[in-house]
């Protein structure tokens, strides 16, 4: 099944037919490069080794695990309720969905029934966590290719939607709102209004870039027809979200499973066809529009009020029998799951966190990174939204 | 003739007033930038701090002969193209030591930055220094292409190849510049223009997030702060020579200022709201858009 | 260690062999040196105002902390007003912003990112991490405090900071530095067997040269 | 049911264990592991499994034993089946699917990595993935005790000082109260 992708070197280091070395670095017809950690072309704080023979990369291996921290050991070591305030340290740009997915598994393991109300309140925090996540993809794939003010607007964007979550939650980044049993609290007095506010304006942003980056000649001609995933790779290197989106593949976990009250929401997930960097970055712009429908709808559709938090044990002393499960979520950048095993005592036995990255920086990138040219490393690995911290924990 | 002696301070205060000039313009023209992306931008001084930092790094370190003379290089190149052009024109203080055949110096001057920085920074021995200086060899030599036929195309139909005459011949009204008279060849030279001001969409040479930052990368202390007072002259010799070529030369330092400014913040304006190009694109657009109006001047004259 | 890091023999285009040993033949490693301050009080003190109105930080997002870092650079914190800019490459940088919590693998590129920069040189601590661990102090995998490994001029609290408390950060640097505080590559410097003792404790594969320029 | 008719055809095929149903879609079942390849391509191929979730490991360490999650997921049916395959703790090695899924070499270079449980001929899986020079028992195994490890490897800094919750709280909400 491996060579069903040719050329594909994921069997370090390559052997020609006759046992010698496909990729002779003694010959000096190659240079090996590595792109990262300390380069501004890389998404977060991991490395790219690339082998280039003139200008063309003829094999990428990705280095991971300059961010970890043993989070699935120490999570093991704290009690339910001590866990809750780490797990958003797991990904940065979009904290909320370890928060819910943590959340979620202990819930039905413990056999809580979480309110209405939270339930709506969760939903909109996933969905402006997300805008975010987009608004730093817009600005960052525009400055792969060297086209800063993308980012400055987009930047400025998500400012704006930074103040919301602190009005709501109290806090900028780690937001820690989502608790096993429901969310810390409910709306703040006029949040309607100010979010309004807020949505005009990024629609307004949303507009300038598109005039700029996406109706601009120059990149469209860095993007069009490059980095391209074949629809067969889609199942054997498990691509999920806006990637598989791009390649005409309905896959939103939203629709395909809906959890949360996104069964009472009406959207329809995004598609592209073509599924080149520039089409992955159009399916993630007009995701964007998805998500401000979705606050809108849900902020009108939302009861005015309701109990957001279900009684829960002591925590001092909250145990929860023998049992594992796996709840999954579609994030940004593709599906993002917990699974948790419980042995009965008052620890988690186990939590594995899968994050989308982790198929997608690893064995597709380093699949798709063979014959491009090397300006475009840095262009593709943003195309693919990766984030380090969710492949390494 | 005997040379006449006064001539050098007199060049040395150009220099002078160039270099002051260079920095101002282009924290300007940074702060412009920024306000595009809604900021305020830097201060305008902050050039003259960033060089005196420079200059006050108290260790530095070097990577061969070649590497300190690749700044010495590009300086002289800059230093250079400045002095053997008439600044302002009629002016016997400012216009320095042009003399009959200058305008094939000054295209040499233009080239012999790019040479002595690709030497130096080749000897650093960094990767992607060495992959900058490739792009930037070929993407200049592309860009300077047009720019040479916009020149021989002037020169044709001058009949001359002084400087200071061809400014001569386009006094007296705007309709006389070359802008008017010789319209293709000012474009061809203004595509160039772009190609060789290190901006978007052409930077790729320095592309920030693709080889982190080409030539320069190896480059510190001292030897960046030689390079930062060359990145002031540099821009503002070619755009006298520009100017004294297609835009009827400047007789005071007003409108020397104003018509450099102008000039700087065109190919600034394009640079801010581009991606850039792959190299052998940009190469591509050069020889499918500038080269062809530069042989189209020359037919033309 | 890795293979391309082995001292092997190697075939030139001009047919001859010859041995190469990485570690040896790629890098110096003289040890750094204490650099003394400029000729006079006044010069010197010019010289550190021009080093704290110009701040080039390097770009290496070392952990989560670098998700403020871009804020801090775009209209609504913008810090180029205060002289801070950006520079990709080690050289030109004068301030390491260790953005959160180190793990062992990060601190090893964290020091030769740290020793190819140009003294004087200034580091700060972001987050609380870097301080005693934070939220990760019983972590296998990252550092607990980090003025064991390089010399920190400045501590900004939190988990994480928010953009103002960088700019107050940056604020107090520049006191710091205009006060002639900022020896940080000098004291490095000073302690270097001190400093490398520590990393080589923790840093278990040493692959590399002790000091790299 | 879904889940219950899959589970009685695959019974029919394989000898798998008991079926455990946290929810109605989603089902863990254990497969002994001589047929965990033949259980995963009937389920890719036949069943429309088509995606691999994830492989993990659970250290059961009193059973002196690990167990090896394959989450696989049907997106037509919105269903997953996770495939339990226990295998015994000491020399620890499994056969890797590798070739089934290619990213699931991603995965078991990991749990080399983390557990110790061996893949042979999976690519790269010799090479370092997320630790560097690692000198102790994989970390991830229950019997590695990462306070202790990080107290003789890093320094501490004097002054952190750690509260049992249970009386720290009673003494912020009821000061001076006896326990």
């Amino acid at each position: 099944m491996m060579d069903m992708f040719p050329p594909d070197r994921s069997q370090y280091p390559a052997k020609k037919a006759d046992g010698t070395l496909d990729i002779d670095l003694t010959s000096g017809k190659y240079l090996k490069l590595w792109q990262g950690p300390n380069h501004p072309g890389i998404t977060g704080n991991m490395s790219v080794e690339l082998t280039v023979c003139g200008d063309e990369v003829v094999e990428g291996k990705t280095h991971v695990g300059y961010l970890h921290r043993g989070f699935e050991k120490l999570m093991e070591r704290r009690t339910f309720i001590q866990v809750f305030p780490i797990v958003c340290r797991v990904c940065v740009p979009e904290p909320d969905f370890n928060e819910y997915c943590y959340a979620a598994c202990v819930e039905e393991l413990a056999g809580i029934e979480v309110p209405e109300m939270a339930q709506w309140i969760r939903t909109l925090i996933l969905e402006m966590g997300r805008i975010n996540s987009y608004m730093m993809y817009l600005g960052g794939q525009a400055g792969a290719l060297g086209q800063g003010v993308i980012g400055q607007w987009t930047t400025y964007a998500r400012d704006l939607m930074l103040d919301r979550f602190e009005e709501l939650t109290g806090a900028r980044i780690y937001h820690m709102f989502i608790l096993p049993g429901g969310v810390r609290d409910t709306l703040p007095e006029g949040f309607q209004q100010r979010m309004e506010e807020t949505l005009r304006e990024i629609e307004s942003t949303l507009k300038d870039v598109y005039d700029v980056m996406f109706c601009n000649a120059v990149f469209k001609a860095r993007t069009v027809g490059m980095g391209v995933i074949d629809p067969s790779w889609l199942e054997p290197y498990g691509v999920t979200g806006p990637n598989a989106r791009a390649a005409s593949v309905a896959k939103d976990v939203r629709k395909d499973a809906p959890y949360l009250v996104y069964d009472q929401l009406d959207f329809e997930p995004v598609i592209g066809h073509d599924s080149d960097i520039y089409t992955r970055a159009d399916v993630r712009r007009r995701d964007i529009w998805v998500s401000v429908d979705l606050i809108r709808q849900i902020l009108a559709k939302m009861p005015k009020d309701g109990a957001v938090m279900a009684p829960i044990p002591n925590v001092l002393h909250w145990q929860i029998p023998r049992g594992e499960t796996y709840i999954r979520g579609e994030c940004s950048r593709g599906e993002y799951g917990y699974y948790l095993v419980t042995d009965g005592s008052g620890y988690p036995r186990r939590i594995n966190v899968r994050g989308p990255s982790y198929t997608h920086a690893m064995a597709l990138l380093e699949r798709m990174i063979v014959g491009i040219n090397i300006s475009d490393v840095a262009a593709l690995m943003v195309s693919l939204h990766t984030y380090p911290p969710e492949i390494e924990r | 003739m005997d040379f006449d002696w006064m001539k050098i301070p007199y060049a040395f205060l150009t220099v002078f007033i160039v270099v002051n000039y260079g920095f101002l313009m282009t924290a300007l023209i940074q702060k412009i930038g920024a306000r595009a992306g809604r900021r305020y931008g830097i201060p305008i001084w902050q050039n003259y701090i960033d060089m005196i930092k420079n200059y006050s790094l108290r260790s530095s370190i070097t990577h061969g002969v070649m590497f300190y003379l690749g700044p010495v290089f590009r300086l002289s190149g800059g230093v250079g193209l400045l002095l053997f052009v008439p600044t302002i024109y009629g002016s016997y203080m400012f216009s320095n030591f042009s003399f009959a055949g200058d305008l094939i110096l000054a295209l040499y001057f233009v080239f012999f930055g790019t040479l002595g920085m690709a030497l130096g920074a080749g000897e650093s021995g960094h990767p992607h220094a060495a992959i900058g200086v490739s792009r930037g060899l070929s993407q200049v030599s592309m860009a300077e292409l047009p720019f040479a036929m916009a020149v021989f195309s002037v020169a044709l139909q001058y009949q001359t190849l002084s400087v200071t005459d061809i400014v001569a011949a386009q006094q007296g009204g705007m309709l006389h510049w070359t802008l008017f008279t010789n319209p293709i060849a000012v474009t061809a030279a203004m595509l160039s223009f772009l190609g060789s001001m290190m901006r978007p969409p052409f930077d790729v040479v320095i592309a920030p997030q693709e080889i982190p930052i080409g030539p320069p990368t190896e480059y510190h202390s001292s030897y960046l702060a030689v390079m930062q007072t060359n990145r002031a002259i540099f821009p503002v010799a070619k755009i006298v020579i520009y100017m004294n070529l297609f835009f009827g030369g400047a007789t005071g330092w007003p409108e020397l200022f104003l018509k450099v400014f102008l000039l700087y913040l065109f190919s600034a304006f394009v640079g801010v709201c581009f991606p850039r190009f792959r190299v052998e694109q940009s190469v591509r657009w050069f020889l499918v858009w500038a080269v062809p109006l530069g042989i189209l001047s020359i037919m033309v004259v | 260690m890795k293979p391309e890091l082995m001292k092997r023999m190697v075939k030139g285009p001009d047919g001859l062999e010859f041995e190469v040993e990485p570690l040896r033949d790629y890098y110096c490693e003289a040890p750094p040196t204490v650099m003394p301050a400029a000729y006079g009080k006044i010069v010197e003190d010019l010289f550190n105002w021009a080093r704290s109105e110009s701040i080039w930080i390097l770009g290496f997002g070392t952990g989560c902390g670098a998700i403020e870092m871009r804020p801090l650079m775009t209209p609504r914190f913008d810090a180029y007003r205060y002289g801070v800019q950006w520079r990709p490459t080690p050289r030109q940088a004068n301030l390491f912003i260790i953005s959160g919590y180190l793990s062992t693998k990060t601190l090893k590129r964290a020091i030769r990112a740290y020793e190819q920069m140009q003294n004087p040189k200034y580091v700060i601590g972001l987050g609380s991490c870097t301080i005693n661990g934070g939220m990760y102090w019983d972590s296998y995998n990252t550092i607990k405090r980090l003025d064991d490994y390089l010399p920190v001029d400045l501590y900004i609290a939190g988990c994480m900071p928010r953009p103002e408390a960088l700019l107050a950060g940056f604020m107090d640097l520049k006191k710091l530095i205009r006060a002639g505080n900022g020896e940080g590559a000098n004291q490095y410097a000073e302690n270097f067997a001190w400093y490398k003792e520590n990393q080589k404790r923790v840093i278990h594969d040493w692959d590399m040269p002790d000091y790299n320029w | 049911m879904a889940m219950k008719e899959l589970y009685a055809r695959l019974k029919a095929l394989f000898p798998l264990g008991e079926l455990t149903e946290q929810r109605k879609d989603l089902a863990f079942v254990t497969v002994p592991a001589e047929h965990l390849r033949a259980t995963i391509l009937h389920l890719r191929d036949k069943e429309g499994f088509t995606h691999l979730v994830l492989l993990t490991a659970v250290d059961w360490l009193e059973e002196g034993r690990f167990q090896l999650t394959y989450l696989l997921n049907n997106r037509q049916r919105a269903c997953d089946i996770g495939l339990r395959v226990m295998i015994p703790r000491d020399a620890a090695t499994m056969e890797g699917i590798h070739d089934i899924w290619p990213t699931a070499a991603t995965y078991q270079r990991e749990l080399r990595e983390m557990f110790g449980i061996d893949f042979p001929g999976s690519p790269r899986i010799e090479e370092d993935f997320i630790l560097e020079g690692w000198n102790d028992i994989p970390p991830y195994r229950r019997d590695f005790d990462t306070l202790k490890y990080a107290q003789e490897n890093y320094s501490e800094r004097p002054g952190r000082v750690t509260h049992d919750p249970e009386t720290h709280m009673r003494l912020q909400l009821y000061p001076g109260s006896k326990p």
